[in-house]
């Protein structure tokens, strides 16, 4: 024990101080005069709105960017990383917004980079590597093979191996950014678990999440972010920290209700879509992928349907496979009464089908590419004229209304998207699909990295659509989130749907049950299967 | 950082702030005002007509490129398809493939210059379809495609004219290569109007959005109902059209359209591209960019070439100014943002 | 009994030069009714031992070849000559190897000078001159100055050479090349060039300028270059007899490999001569130009 | 998910599991099979050594290219600075520049061929390593840096050797270009030692995963706490030491350095990278896929002029076969899964 941790029992000295640091962007201050302290053995929230420059202290600490200005302190060090690998040296480990795990590699690769086993002779045991793995990806609740590439992963599961990663290393302060924004309760609850775990070995965290519930259940203390400023501490006491003082200091004003249930409202819509014995085969491509086992499933004009399920329970794959982007094998999908066969996303977008994937990264954004061109890449029709031309002028007063509409961050339509913060991003994706007014809307996971404000704004914003008819699907892993915007609920689990009800009778438990039905009752089906 | 620029003086025209921004430009500049001050005759205007003329042929295939490029593929085979077309236009100009090596006029009786560069034009653009097939088809890569596609129309062009060249167009064919309006030669005309309409589809066409899209993000455009695969099977499309009417431009400047045209052109052309500032990972650069690159490696040869240094040392400087020329457009990027 | 069965291999047959000889190989191998096996080195040392290497493993008779490169070859016809084939060479003469059976060629430092000597006689008060050498690096292009330079250089006072550029054997190089040398100096007296491409590409510079009193020297003889020295747009080009080398170097390899014949003579070596207007007939290709 | 791979058949070796499962082999099992019948004595063990030989020169350089593509870069400039090197050891195993044009080994007198080996090598490592620290530290593109490099080496050799050939070198170093060690060809052994070599540092050690992470995600790979300058760089000093390697042989093997060697093999030994399964996007591939690239090539060449087809037909044939070869491995992929 150093001298130090023995003068001040009760309020041991910080691990790592944050003293006002400032960043500039090109034409953007994302952080200014910010000072925080993290203390070994606690979970600091970092909290803010989309773009209050959270992701931005994160990088600067994890030595990805140097501050403007300002001083950082870690263990009583001035500390200035070059590299994310002083930053590793001293203890300090992150799990970013962005994942960063490499595609190509294995679980166990990524797991394991840089640092790989070492058989006889000094070459790399893959055996011991992916064994090893193996551990530690159970850690966290995941059971895949580790000699599996990451491209094949979904987003949960990628999100949960950089988790397993991050914990697998020797830390002294662990950074993560939206760990949780992926993952559903299950996984959150393990990893709640782990970080309580960490704290009491005394393993500093820091925590960035739009989930208040999360921050609320298991953070220590929060420092909350406010346009790059400082808007305030807010410390445990006695009790967790209520919501409407996290949502106070984010906002700067006092909150309204997170999430308003629906009053039920009257869906007295045509049946819109209609799925019916949806199946789907392996695709050697993607071979992890959840096959589809005979779904049925009706979508009423006017109405918002939640999807739930665990992660991998083939809920994104329904939606693809209705939206064209994955080859069906069996089953009918009708569009207001026709038989629709969409064979590519093109198809099914020009019946009027539109799909918000959920891995924006990979699948939504053209990084390099402006705003203004990832805003209207679906509705290029919309705002070209017969010959072809863009008609540049529409296209900004619609983004530019859009902009208003979701308030979205952002310098000028020109500025490429990657600039943006996360939850800008997503809306920037949400508007592309609203210049389409498509009669058929699937959003797969449509607040992954919006803060609250946002949240309920997109929230409202789907309720508006479908009460403009616009059928509605929403696949979501944040239970609240399902429970408050959805008419409707149906529940997935491998690749079948295993339960519905109104969403006014919804509750979590009800759901929770439908979700994971009986496993050994499962597992005799997939014998029963083979 | 601190000065940030205002909406408005983007679309302001700046000359001094464009060449600040953009690396090449000021590179090329800059090589100008060297060269004319090693032989003022340098920039005589029949020096750079000279300039303008010797770019146009590389440089209408690099506009194709651009397209090409901007969807992160690439095409070696335009050197080859050069030649290839240049072939079939010299066979329909002069109707037949009979070796006529007479360099003069008269003794072409074909089917004219139209129907010579009309054959040139949609061999080349149904080349690079069936190129732009097999890439999206057979899912080869373009790189693997295309370097088939080198060796492949190479070894047809020999065929047809067994090694030899084909000589001796009339004269209305001649002025697209050798001819003049006003003081400005016809095959800078030529590609100054192609640098433009490609600009304007690049810039301003829903067509050019989805170039762009496709080489940002081939996912990402396609479940935004982009046909990606028609997209790519288009520009190579493109590219191919750019070779024929290239390979037109070329015979009727030679008088002559050889076998062994085009050798070693893909990579004079890929370097005009990717000095422009586009990026061979695709979804970043433009036309205006790769007129530059062109302008720069034509100015480069001639300015040496002007000057006599010898053979062996341009080569030397030629490569240490390329690279130079980049390495300075990265260097005022990290400083002046956008 | 089988026919018998020999070698031809050329340098390249991206060059028409070689494409004629080749084209002459075949047809003397059918007129002494062997079959014939073609190579083209395509322009690479290591391919075109590589295409002797196969014709060993396949126990050819003979083996006629134009050596892309005398020093480089050598092993190759090393080892043809150890397994006991006959070779003979065409064009370029490969030193330092024992027991080839026969060389046939005209030297093209000889031909260098021939072109030189032509242009000098054309100026006797000395002239102003561009030179387009050939493709940097490569026997030819090298033995072609080496002639050029060898007349022109002791003449230095009267004959300059203002402009010297590679020009890498093409036609549409040699446009550009010369156009800036036209601008850069002016326009000359005569300008000398590596081969026949090279020249009628300066052709075609000049004529854009109007300077059609330039006198251009091409190499090769081909064809295109005869119509154009007779049509007076060339002043000359060098005629190396590569049909005449090809199929003399055809009759002795298939005569050895027949009954062991040895040649008359070891070294056939024919002069190169400028063909101008004057003396078209001389020129072997003459007849294609019908 | 319900039928994984179990991680014993990883590690088995299973012929024709491997054979399905990877087109280019399959492919070029079949040409040997076909190139056999049409002609018995394709097989003699002679002409495999021949073809081995053959593919060795390449085939080295090829090994380095690996690792630069496995980083999503690329290296234009192998066939110049084979060129450069081959001159530099030329100059070093004759003891000066004096353009010594006898063969007679007896007129060496330079340093052996130990020298000459090592300058030839540590020239190419140098040149690799200059180019790799301009991309890394300007942050110039591969592209740009290595087609810089292209013409620059091009030009120092024809300057040191001033264009002429060095030729004549002693037995000893003559050996490494045509010895037998048994019935097999030194060049060959060479190349396999190197090709196993390179497959353990790629497959089995920490450096060669990183070369992989940083080709998958060079982002992903510094924020991993890799030094991706480092190991960028390192891939160039890598293929820079190879082609290095490769001009000693060949010049052995030619017993003459040419200025002219190596033009166009950057395309050559691209092929063969990408043709066995790596990926120009980088992080993906193999040493092993190199190799069967690279003996594809090799057979497909020499096996057609073992049938006597005309040399342009070669061209169309090899061309079609190449992008055949691929298209089938990638046909094969998407039915059969890993
Ligand atoms: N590379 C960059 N270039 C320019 N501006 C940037 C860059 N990265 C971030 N910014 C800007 O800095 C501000 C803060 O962004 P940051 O990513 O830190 O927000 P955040 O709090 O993490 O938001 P979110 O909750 O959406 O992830 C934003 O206005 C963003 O646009
Ligand atoms: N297009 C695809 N390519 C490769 N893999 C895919 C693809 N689509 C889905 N998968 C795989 O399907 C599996 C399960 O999908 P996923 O986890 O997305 O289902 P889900 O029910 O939507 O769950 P969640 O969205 O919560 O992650 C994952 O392992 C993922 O890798
Ligand atoms: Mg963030
Ligand atoms: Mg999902």
């Amino acid at each position: 024990m150093s001298p130090a941790e023995a003068n001040a029992p009760s309020q041991p000295p910080a691990l790592l101080a944050v003293e006002g640091v400032t960043k500039h962007f090109a034409g953007v201050t994302a952080l200014s005069d910010v000072s925080l302290e993290v203390r070994p053995g606690e979970i600091l929230g970092l909290l803010g709105e989309n773009g209050a420059g959270k992701s931005t202290l994160l990088k600067i600490l994890s030595g990805v960017m140097p501050p403007s200005s300002g001083r950082i302190v870690f263990d009583g060090v001035e500390f200035n990383p070059h590299n994310p690998q002083d930053a590793k040296r001293l203890g300090i480990v992150t799990i970013y917004q962005e994942l960063s795990l490499i595609p190509t590699l294995t679980v166990a690769e990524n797991i394991f980079i840089g640092r790989a086993p070492l058989g006889p002779l000094g070459l790399v045991s893959w055996r011991k590597m992916e064994e090893d793995s193996r551990g530690i990806i159970a850690r966290v609740g995941l059971d895949l093979d580790p000699a599996t590439p990451v491209s094949a992963l979904s987003v949960a599961e990628q999100q949960l191996v950089e988790i397993a990663r991050a914990l697998s290393l020797k830390s002294r302060l662990i950074i993560m950014d939206e760990p949780t924004s992926a993952l559903t309760e299950t996984e959150v609850q393990k990893l709640m678990s782990i970080m309580d775990r960490l704290r009491k070995d005394g393993v500093a965290i820091m925590f960035v999440t739009h989930r208040l519930e999360e921050a609320s259940a298991i953070c220590d203390r929060m420092t909350v972010l406010r346009d790059g400023r400082l808007a305030g501490h807010l410390d445990r006491d006695g009790g967790p920290i209520k919501l409407p003082k996290i949502i106070e200091k984010m906002v700067g004003r006092a909150a309204s209700e997170l999430y308003a249930r629906p009053t039920q409202r009257d869906v007295a819509g045509d049946v819109r879509l209609s799925v019916r014995g949806l199946r789907t085969v392996r695709d050697p491509q993607a071979p992890h992928a959840i096959v589809l086992e005979g779904v049925d499933l009706d979508l009423k004009a006017g109405e918002i349907l939640g999807v739930a399920g665990l992660v991998g329970s083939g809920r994104t794959e329904l939606a693809r496979a209705i939206f064209g982007a994955d080859r069906i094998a069996a089953g009918t999908i009708t569009l207001d009464g026709k038989p629709i066969a969409p064979a590519s996303p093109a198809d099914a977008i020009a019946l009027g089908i539109g799909l918000v994937p959920e891995d924006r990264k990979h699948q939504a954004i053209f990084a390099a590419l402006g705003i203004l061109t990832n805003f209207s890449i679906a509705a290029l029709g919309r705002y070209s004229n017969a010959t072809g031309f863009m008609t540049e002028r529409r296209e900004r007063e619609a983004l530019a209304s859009y902009r208003k509409t979701l308030s979205i961050r952002m310098a000028s339509p020109e500025q490429p998207i990657e600039g943006l913060s996360g939850g800008n991003q997503q809306k920037v994706i949400l508007a592309r699909w609203l210049a389409r007014d498509p009669k058929v809307l699937i959003v797969d996971e449509p607040t992954r990295g919006v803060d609250v404000g946002a949240k309920a704004e997109v929230h409202q914003i789907l309720v508006q659509l479908a009460a403009r008819g616009i059928a509605i699907m929403m696949i979501s892993s944040e239970l609240p989130e399902v429970l408050a915007v959805s008419d409707r609920i149906v529940t997935m689990r491998r690749g079948r749907i295993t339960g519905e009800m109104p969403g006014i009778e919804a509750t979590e438990e009800k759901l929770m049950e439908l979700m994971a039905l009986d496993q050994t009752q499962e597992a005799q089906n997939q014998e029963a299967m083979q | 950082m601190t000065s940030t620029t205002e909406p408005s003086q983007r679309s302001g025209i700046n000359v001094a702030r464009l060449l600040m921004s953009f690396g090449p430009l000021m590179f090329l500049a800059l090589l100008i005002v060297v060269f004319t001050v090693l032989k003022p005759s340098f920039i005589d205007p029949i020096n750079i007509f000279n300039i303008m003329r010797q770019i146009s042929i590389t440089g209408l295939i690099a506009l194709g490129m651009t397209f090409v490029i901007l969807t992160a593929g690439i095409d070696l085979s335009v050197g080859s398809l050069l030649a290839f077309c240049g072939m079939v236009a010299a066979v329909v100009a002069k109707g037949g493939t009979a070796n006529t090596l007479s360099l003069s006029t008269s003794g072409a009786q074909g089917y004219g210059w139209f129907a010579a560069l009309l054959a040139a034009v949609v061999v080349g653009a149904l080349a690079g379809g069936v190129q732009g097939f097999a890439i999206t088809r057979l899912k080869v890569p373009p790189f693997v495609v295309t370097l088939g596609g080198l060796t492949v129309f190479r070894g047809l062009t020999l065929t047809i004219s067994n090694g030899g060249p084909i000589s001796g167009f009339d004269a209305s064919m001649r002025w697209f290569g050798t001819g003049l309006i006003g003081p400005v030669p016809v095959p800078a005309i030529i590609f100054a109007i192609a640098a433009i309409l490609c600009h304007i589809v690049l810039r301003y066409t829903r067509y050019g959005r989805a170039v762009y899209a496709v080489g940002g993000n081939a996912e990402a455009a396609r479940l935004s109902g982009l046909r990606v695969d028609r997209i790519l099977i288009s520009v190579y499309v493109i590219v191919g059209f750019f070779a024929g009417l290239a390979a037109f431009v070329l015979s009727a400047r030679l008088n002559s359209s050889e076998a062994v045209a085009g050798i070693g052109y893909e990579l004079t052309v890929i370097s005009a591209v990717v000095i422009g500032g586009t990026s061979l990972f695709g979804g970043i650069g433009s036309v205006g960019g790769t007129v530059v690159g062109a302008a720069l490696i034509g100015v480069l040869q001639n300015g040496l070439q002007f000057n006599n240094v010898s053979s062996y040392t341009q080569s030397i400087v030629i490569g240490l100014i390329l690279i130079l020329a980049v390495a300075f457009d990265r260097w005022l990027k990290s400083r002046v943002r956008r | 009994q089988d026919k018998l069965t020999i070698l031809g291999s050329v340098p390249s047959l991206g060059f028409p030069f070689f494409v004629h000889m080749l084209n002459q190989i075949k047809a003397e191998a059918q007129a002494q009714g062997v079959n014939l096996t073609e190579s083209d080195g395509q322009n690479s040392a290591p391919k075109q031992t590589a295409d002797i290497e196969a014709a060993l493993v396949q126990k050819v008779n003979a083996i006629v070849i134009s050596p892309l490169d005398v020093n480089a070859l050598a092993p190759a016809i090393e080892q043809a000559v150890q397994a006991g084939i006959p070779v003979v060479t065409i064009d370029r003469r490969v030193d330092g190897v024992e027991g080839i059976l026969a060389h046939v060629g005209a030297d093209n430092v000889k031909g260098g000078e021939a072109e030189a000597q032509a242009m000098v006689a054309a100026f006797p008060n000395g002239a102003k001159i561009f030179h387009l050498q050939g493709q940097p690096g490569a026997g030819p292009a090298i033995d072609r100055n080496k002639g050029v330079h060898n007349v022109l250089d002791p003449l230095k006072d009267k004959y300059q050479i203002v402009f010297e550029q590679t020009a890498n054997f093409a036609r549409a190089e040699a446009l550009s090349v010369t156009e800036a040398g036209l601008a850069a100096n002016g326009k000359p007296d005569a300008i000398i060039c590596a081969n026949d491409d090279m020249a009628l590409g300066a052709v075609e510079a000049c004529a854009a300028r109007n300077f059609t009193d330039v006198k251009i020297y091409g190499f090769d003889a081909l064809p295109e270059a005869l119509v154009a020295v007779r049509d007076g747009k060339l002043a000359g080009t060098v005629e190396q007899f590569p049909g005449e080398q090809s199929r003399t170097a055809v009759q002795i390899a298939v005569a050895y490999a027949k009954d062991k014949t040895e040649p008359k003579e070891k070294l056939v070596l024919l002069t190169p001569i400028v063909i101008g207007k004057d003396n078209l007939d001389k020129a072997e290709r003459l007849g294609e130009t019908k």
